[in-house]
């Protein structure tokens, strides 16, 4: 990885609803072909979890130097 | 021991601070409110604690949460109150959280009469909730036996967790008798996990089938719901939980049934007559009985110290042996002459049924009575 | 401690609907939780009935599902027999202020050391969208087809006028802000109450032609605000924060003196 | 004397006619009797009749009700009105003078005593509740007259006692009174 944050997305959790797609501000995130969510830009995350705190299924979380712990 | 010129309502309320009640919520209501007054005079005192809710909805729920803790809970309340308390009545006996709630019947339905005593409640504590459900009710007809059965009802809850309804009556509860305030000589507390919190499951059970419940915030982290659940305590549709569940919690009673039923019999053996009564009613049978028995009639009377579960058995087998003709003087139009239909053939059951907010007078029995050995 | 290790796991999924907000304030009050590394064991969540209340068997604390409304008196029992505790109610906006307004008040009358979450998302989402006392007026639910016609409580000038001591309103499109809210509330020692304004994309926005989940946040992120000049808009904040003897205190003082300390 | 009281205690609601009929049960306990107090409750406790039942018996008390009256105490009017069917034929009836029995049965054992004006002299109506018990107590001897004055000490308001227990002092002598009287007719 040569971002400084990583965005871990388990598809078991997420249930399609492009919530963290919607508020992501770097298109880090896309959706797959079935809804669920994917990581398409990983480099651009700058870790703002704005992804892991709208994901209403506790799907996604960002590890690496966070800004709030 | 010296006697003490004491109230019915007194009366619960020294035995439920013997038995080691440490949490009341309740909300006054006639003929009740003696309880939760003397409660509130007294538990504080006690370094236990006494709230007033804002309605008897509240009141069940708030025992229910403190029984959760461990806590030894009770309330207390009367006919409009025990209708609002059957919601929660349900969660105790889905959860197997144990409750006492005592009922001191008034006369109804709604508002009905609420100075005046009433036996109308005996159907309701046995169904009054929702679902096929387990509870436990027990009728004092004195003020010693208020004492007596206070005790038993706190501790048959601990011991079966479920919840346990003391349903006295406006007769009982407001007349004073001297009792003796004895201490308590056998003091049964819930079960506490054997396994480690790790291996802990709230709802398995061994063949007694009662749970042995954690108190909470003592390191077993656990789910309660009312919905049906499982062994976790979590939620489940399974058809298998749903039968099991069920099929347990109300097994639990009827497979104990013969420890848990108490009942007084006086000169049952050969009798042509035997009076079926329990609470007030049974002091004007027991006034008649024993006048009759003077004069050489063969007049019994069962007197039922629990009334759920039924004591079918007892009375079926009774009638059996005697074939007698059964009496059965009560404050309502025959809940109790309609439950004896079960065990003993309807055309020998005699009701003798007020509802006119009076007693039944040993008058108004005795007539029966005689028209019935003649 | 990681917020994420609050959760059963093995409970989740949780049966939410995909876009329902109320995963969104259970996150942001799991984090407030972490922040102050509550233990587990030390700690009561306490639920009604509807889609809200099912958080109670998501979280790994000593939890207690109860019946509709019921959630604030069962939690009342459970902190006056352990003050010890924190106890926690997890409830939605018809299992607060409909069937259980009335022990809602009480509870704030009291000012009984309790944190109160209200999952708003102005319908009863569990029975498949009818209209609750918070539905806007002349909005639209199954038990409303023509338009509500009821007048919709506020939340937060209820609990003020009820005597709560701490009263907040955050919403999901703010998580940041809503778990600060909540956090305080944990902190704020006495009856604490919070709005968290949730969206409902399956019933209330469908009902409402509110679009989806994502529309619906977007309409929550705009029509609420956190500033303190909020003109037209839903105002977030802290409404009411101020000291007053909480109720197991009072208790316990009050048995100390009759009791002699017993 | 019959060993089996059946009393009624009537009067107007806070005129203490509860008040006396519990201290009268007492009493009866603490001599080794058996004994049952019922009362009525709701409205009537708060104004117009209100009535205490006392059962006191050397046997065991089964049925908790007055059946068979064999002493009634009516404190008004109102109260004597309501109550004085129950009077069992042969039963006595305590009263104060200023009542007015003439419709009472000829089988009714009819006591009046001066209750209002001995309290007035007392300076106090309030304690008419236990004078009129002192004068039932000394008509009828249900009760020792120690453990009459025990149960009073014991259950009025400890700022009382002295005034109850001349009130008590007071109907004892006036029920003596009035018992030498019947016995001379």
């Amino acid at each position: 990885m040569s971002g400084r944050f990583q965005v871990e997305i388990d598809p078991a959790y997420c249930k399609a609803c492009r919530l963290c797609i919607q508020v992501c501000p770097k298109k880090v995130l896309a959706q797959r072909a079935d809804g669920k969510a994917i990581v398409e830009n990983p480099d651009d995350c700058i870790g703002c979890q704005l992804c892991e705190w709208h994901c209403p299924d506790f799907a996604i979380t960002i590890k690496g130097e966070k800004k709030n712990g | 021991m010296a006697k003490q010129l004491v109230q019915g309502n007194e009366a619960c309320v020294e035995a439920a601070i013997a038995a080691g009640v440490s949490f009341f919520a309740g909300y006054p209501i006639t003929p009740s409110t003696e309880i939760a007054e003397k409660m509130a005079e007294k538990l504080p005192a006690k370094g236990k604690v006494f709230i007033q809710m804002e309605d008897e909805i509240a009141s069940m729920a708030a025992i229910i949460g403190a029984s959760l803790t461990g806590a030894k809970s009770m309330t207390a309340t009367s006919g409009p109150g025990f209708s609002l308390m059957q919601e929660n009545i349900g969660y105790a006996a889905m959860t197997e959280v144990p409750v006492v709630v005592v009922n001191v019947q008034r006369g109804g339905p709604s508002t009905g009469t609420p100075t005046l005593p009433s036996q109308g409640d005996m159907m309701q504590a046995r169904w009054g909730t929702h679902g096929d459900h387990p509870v436990i009710a027990l009728a004092p007809s004195s003020v010693q036996e208020t004492y007596d059965l206070t005790f038993e009802a706190f501790n048959l809850s601990e011991k079966y967790m479920v919840p346990v309804v003391l349903l006295m009556d406006e007769i009982v509860g407001h007349m004073r008798e001297g009792i003796e305030l004895y201490k308590p000589e056998k003091i049964i507390d819930r079960r506490k996990p054997v396994q480690s919190p790790e291996e802990y499951l709230p709802y398995q059970t061994d063949d007694s089938l009662i749970p042995a419940l954690a108190p909470f915030g003592q390191g077993y982290r656990y789910h309660v719901t009312g919905l049906i659940h499982d062994e976790t305590g979590f939620p489940s549709n399974s058809p298998k939980v749903i039968e099991g569940l069920v099929e347990r919690i109300n097994k639990k009673i009827d497979k104990h049934a013969d420890e848990i039923i108490t009942y007084n019999s006086f000169d049952v053996d050969d009798a042509d007559v035997v009076l079926l009564a329990y609470g007030s009613p049974v002091r004007s049978a027991r006034q008649v009985q024993q006048a009759a028995r003077q004069e050489g009639l063969k007049v019994g009377l069962v007197q039922m110290i629990t009334v759920w579960p039924f004591p079918h058995k007892v009375l079926s087998q009774l009638y059996r042996q005697t074939e007698a003709t059964f009496i059965v003087p009560e404050l309502s139009l025959g809940q109790l002459a309609d439950e004896l239909s079960k065990s003993v053939p309807r055309e020998k059951i005699l009701r003798v049924n007020r509802n006119d907010g009076s007693l039944i007078t040993p008058a108004q029995l005795d007539a029966v009575v005689r028209e019935a050995v003649r | 401690m990681n917020y994420k290790n609050y959760l059963r796991w093995n409970k989740l999924p949780h049966i939410w609907c995909p876009g329902c907000g109320h995963g969104i304030v259970l996150g942001a009050f799991l984090r407030a939780v972490a922040q102050r590394e509550l233990n587990k064991d030390d700690v009561a969540v306490v639920s009604g009935i509807g889609c809200s209340s099912r958080a109670a068997g998501y979280v790994d604390f000593n939890t207690l599902h109860t019946a509709h409304g019921r959630a604030i008196p069962f939690a009342t029992g459970i902190k006056l027999s352990r003050p010890d505790m924190k106890v926690i109610v997890l409830t939605g906006d018809g299992d607060a202020t409909a069937i259980g307004g009335n022990h809602f008040i009480h509870a704030a009358r009291r000012n009984l050391d309790l944190t109160v979450i209200v999952f708003n998302n102005n319908i009863y989402g569990m029975t498949s969208g009818q209209f609750s006392p918070m539905t806007p007026h002349i909005n639209f639910a199954t038990t409303a087809p023509h338009g509500n016609f009821d007048y919709p409580f506020d939340l937060v000038e209820l609990a003020k006028g009820a005597g709560a001591t701490y009263v907040a309103r955050g919403a999901a499109a703010y998580p940041r802000q809503l778990e600060k809210a909540i956090g305080q509330g944990l902190d704020h020692e006495g009856f604490s109450v919070i709005e968290a304004m949730s969206q409902c994309p399956t019933y209330y926005g469908r009902k409402n032609k509110m679009g989806t989940a994502e529309q619906m946040l977007k309409w929550q992120k705009e029509n609420a605000t956190v500033s303190s000049n909020p003109g037209e808009k839903i105002p977030l904040g802290v409404f009411v924060q101020v000291e007053r003897p909480e109720y197991t205190k009072l208790t316990g003082q009050f048995i100390d003196s009759v009791s002699g300390g017993k | 004397m019959s060993k089996h009281w059946e009393i009624i205690i009537s009067g107007s609601g806070g005129q203490g006619v509860i008040t006396a009929g519990i201290i009268l049960a007492a009493a009866a306990l603490k001599d080794g009797k058996n004994v049952i107090q019922t009362q009525s409750y709701g409205p009537e406790a708060r104004g117009g009749a209100s009535r205490c039942e006392v059962l006191i018996s050397e046997e065991n008390l089964a049925y908790p009700k007055v059946q068979q009256c064999n002493m009634l105490v009516a404190l008004t009017q109102e109260a004597l009105n309501k109550y004085s069917s129950l009077i069992a034929p042969g039963g006595m009836l305590i009263t104060d003078k200023s009542i007015d029995t003439s419709a009472l049965s000829n089988d009714i054992i009819v006591l009046k005593a001066p209750v209002y004006s001995t309290v007035a002299n007392i300076g106090n109506l309030m304690v008419a509740n236990i004078l009129v018990l002192g004068v039932l107590n000394s008509v009828i001897d249900a009760v020792t007259g120690d453990s009459l004055a025990a149960a009073v000490s014991s259950r009025v308001p400890p700022s009382t006692i002295e005034l109850n227990m001349k009130a008590l002092t007071e109907g004892n002598r006036v029920g003596k009174e009035l018992k030498r009287e019947v016995e001379i007719a």
